[in-house]
């Protein structure tokens, strides 16, 4: 676990720079699309031209993972959805999925959190009700069922501790100690606890030690756990930051239009991705 | 009387969830979330959980919060669809002929715990509503040796209203919707299920009720899901008599 | 599980009335001195000659356990430790545990978060590295070491799910919707998740819906845990408030003095317990 | 040169801590304490945890947090006591001769996942350092088919510091503090131990050491452990020599 002992959180100049530093074949951890998602560094990755990322979706993926996808970054996903939301399918990640040309790991939400979890106790799985009976059981290569030590004749499904290297997410706000502020996104503190490296983007630097303040400290993920962390102002857009700004949904719809074609995908790059965006 | 086919399904779902404590629903279902606020009109102590609400969710954990309460005991309805939906209750949101689909969100676990789960999927047909399915996202029931708090409670589509028959491991149906016929419904079912002799017409929605949704369930509507809310109720979002 | 389709937070007078409510050998899961305790609580189930409880500590008691225990209200307790931090040695858990008069399971701190884990996720047991070797181990009822499914030849330890009956704690403000705020104090939510049934004091209450401010919400515990409150400003004297009041080290130290003896308890009692006490 | 026991204990500790990058010291660990901030004047970029302070607590999701931390291996220095300490390393927290004591606390779970464990007791009698412990709160080895990434490291006690060797599982005598004889340390130590021919004294605090250790160091620890700063360095708290 490389980069677990790392206790100083450094700061870098932009998401450019956090894409520099997330290596080729790497596994990132990455939110759902209401929970702040690092698009500004999802941007910079297809920039330097990111190669074989596998992609954790923490518990589902949404348009960083399509942008990635249809731009060749990813080698493989474990998820329990790839949706766009109200925008609909996923494209680019359902053109690569019916050719065949993406590894998926299909999961199930809480399967996910689960497997974070037991990195987060340093244990090697954890067990889950349910989800017995399902395919997802029959194909996924980490889940194993075991028999309740504390019942007879009880099968129960274990997740395998789930360990990404990088984990990636953007916040309201990071402050001098370097830790960083996520409200009540507690997906994010779990992926940070569990990634052997965290990298965050932010909207604000607020002065001081935020885990010197009663009322900000819960909502607090403590520079214990952050490896870098970036300026990067409306850094989710096109989605949103809760409490700040919105989801970009007229946005979001023209993505999805677009990237129905791999045309079309290609001309959204070259006009918001390829080339800096003001917001 | 005239009223809209969401109005319709809307009174229905609230008649199926009863006397819950606890209605959690799922982002992009704005007609359970209308029928879990119809019914909240009537029995002001009814929880209802919008999930992914974009603000005041009511989760302070983030998305494992949900999941956990299921875990719990503590929620009562939950609501499933499916890209497909076999007689035996299995659903798939995976893949099918080719065609991928989003995955299984959380379903292979909210099946498990939630008290019960209605099946909601408005296209009735045989593509929908199929023998098998390719792929088991979530099992519609289990054997016993497996712990299973919950299951499926019924099925309801654009057509029709089924009941699920737990001993029997089949769908029954229960009702169609006004309007439709028996042998419609069988044409479009890819499975089989029971029925008997006379099937009835779903109730339709009464004044009182019609008069709610389009008070103030569609307000409440409208702020979660305004596309949806304008879609059936316009623009002016009209109370009481139309 | 009694009350956990219980979603209705109702709105009590007084800790009094929350001690009527908890039934005699009622298993209470309580957090440290250092997280907000419902002391005004504990004197009343003192003054309600409360009999046959269970305390677990979640990890650590303190306070509030040796004057239940001196007080005769208590036939057993799980904790990882009882103390009064720097007044030393609880006096009566000491003299109870030495003269037998105390069924004492001994457990280890994260132990004891992980079996309150389990029931937080409805799974029947968790697992734990280390504490292997230790006697706690073999002389704890509930738990079981494995094998490791992921890896032969590698035991772990397992905690059974703990389901307290009730979770007792003391919040810093409550609100007109039934969630209470406790800040950064993680193990109250652990507790009110895992509990059959949860009361909570509060200093202050706050006017609307909590949950609906992205700043207050990630201290928050929702409603759906909250069976019901009751105001007791200076509710956890003589202990404290983080951000608020903190502990009465004099009162504290001049309990420990007074609880040395059994006379010197019964005084302690008659003095601030038995009679209403202006903190 | 004049110093205090606690200031010698202090130095020593900084020295035991070595080049770990984050340090948790427990509640009522005044000396521990003030031996890491003593090393993080000379590395600033030494994390401290204190553990239980009253305000600024570093953990931000309660008492879970440190044993998660600790489990993902991302603390590199823990402290443990004991009533008793055996010369396997074992400890007591629990019981020993009729007599009760606290509790084992997280010791089972920290001295096994913390990188390096520094037990620290200043009362060195063969009343607490014992042959074999009554009560084992946490063991001070492993057979290797457990897990554990972490165990004693050294042991200080008020008139010496023992190293451990992993290896032969037994302490060994690393120094008396200054005026303390080895034979002293044989006769007041309940359990058996190796040691070389001639036993160094422990080194005392450096001129610069004491400075910062009555200087930043002595008001940091004010703020946290204020009887305990009052007791070794008075009220004033004096700045540089003294």
């Amino acid at each position: 676990m490389s980069d677990l002992r790392s206790n100083e959180t450094r700061f870098l100049e932009d998401a450019d720079a956090i894409a520099q530093e997330i290596p080729d074949g790497a596994s990132i951890g990455l939110p759902p699309d209401y929970s702040p998602v690092a698009m500004a560094v999802v941007r910079a990755l297809v920039r330097r031209k990111a190669r074989q990322l596998k992609l954790i979706g923490v518990p589902v993926l949404g348009l960083c993972a399509d942008i990635l996808i249809g731009a060749g970054c990813v080698r493989e996903i474990e998820t329990s959805a790839v949706t766009l939301g109200e925008a609909g399918l996923a494209p680019r990640f359902t053109a690569a999925a019916e050719k065949g040309a993406l590894r998926i790991i299909d999961a199930t939400c809480p399967m996910i959190h689960t497997g974070l979890q037991a990195t987060e106790k340093g244990v090697p799985f954890m067990p889950l009700r349910g989800v017995l009976g399902s395919d997802l059981v029959r194909h996924h290569p980490d889940w194993k069922t075991i028999d309740n030590p504390y019942s007879e004749g009880d099968p129960i499904l274990l997740a395998k501790a789930i360990v990404p290297d990088v984990a990636l997410f953007h916040a309201r706000w990071a402050d001098e100690a370097g830790n960083v502020w996520v409200g009540r996104r507690g997906e994010l503190a779990t992926i940070a606890h569990a990634s052997k490296s965290c990298y965050v983007t932010y909207e604000e630097r607020q002065a001081g030690d935020m885990l010197e303040d009663e009322i900000l400290a819960p909502g607090c993920i403590g520079s214990v756990y952050i490896s870098a962390v970036a300026p990067a102002p409306r850094g989710a857009w096109p989605l949103g930051v809760p409490g700040m700004y919105g989801i970009d949904d007229a946005h979001v719809q023209a993505y999805a239009r677009m990237a129905n074609t791999a045309a079309g995908f290609q001309q959204y790059l070259d006009e918001f991705v390829l080339k800096p965006v003001a917001a | 009387m005239n009223y809209a086919k969401e109005e319709l399904l809307a009174v229905t779902i609230a008649r199926l969830i009863g006397d819950a404590r606890h209605v959690a629903v799922g982002a992009a279902s704005p007609i359970p979330a209308t029928g879990a606020f119809l019914l909240k009109q009537q029995n002001p102590a009814l929880r209802i959980s919008l999930l992914q609400k974009r603000s005041g969710n009511p989760f302070t954990e983030g998305s494992r919060e949900l999941f956990d309460l299921a875990g719990q005991g503590r929620i009562d309805v939950f609501f499933l669809g499916g890209a497909q939906i076999d007689g035996e209750a299995n659903i798939n949101l995976v893949a099918a002929e080719g065609k991928r689909f989003p995955g299984s969100f959380g379903s292979a676990f909210m099946y498990f715990t939630a008290g019960k789960t209605i099946l909601f999927r408005e296209e009735h047909s045989p593509r929908v509503l199929v023998k098998k399915v390719d792929y088991v996202s979530a099992p519609g029931w289990s054997p016993p040796e497996i712990e299973r708090r919950g299951g499926p409670a019924a099925l309801l589509t654009g057509k029709a209203l089924f009941a699920w028959q737990t001993e029997k491991r089949r769908f029954l149906l229960e009702s169609v919707h006004p309007g439709g016929k028996a042998d419609d419904i069988r044409a479009n079912t890819g499975f089989d299920y029971d029925m008997p002799a006379q099937v009835p017409a779903t109730p339709g929605p009464t004044p009182a009720e019609l008069r709610l949704l389009r008070g103030s369930v569609a307000h409440v509507i409208a702020e979660n899901y305004p596309e949806f809310a304008r879609r059936v109720w316009g623009e002016a979002r009209p109370t009481a008599t139309t």
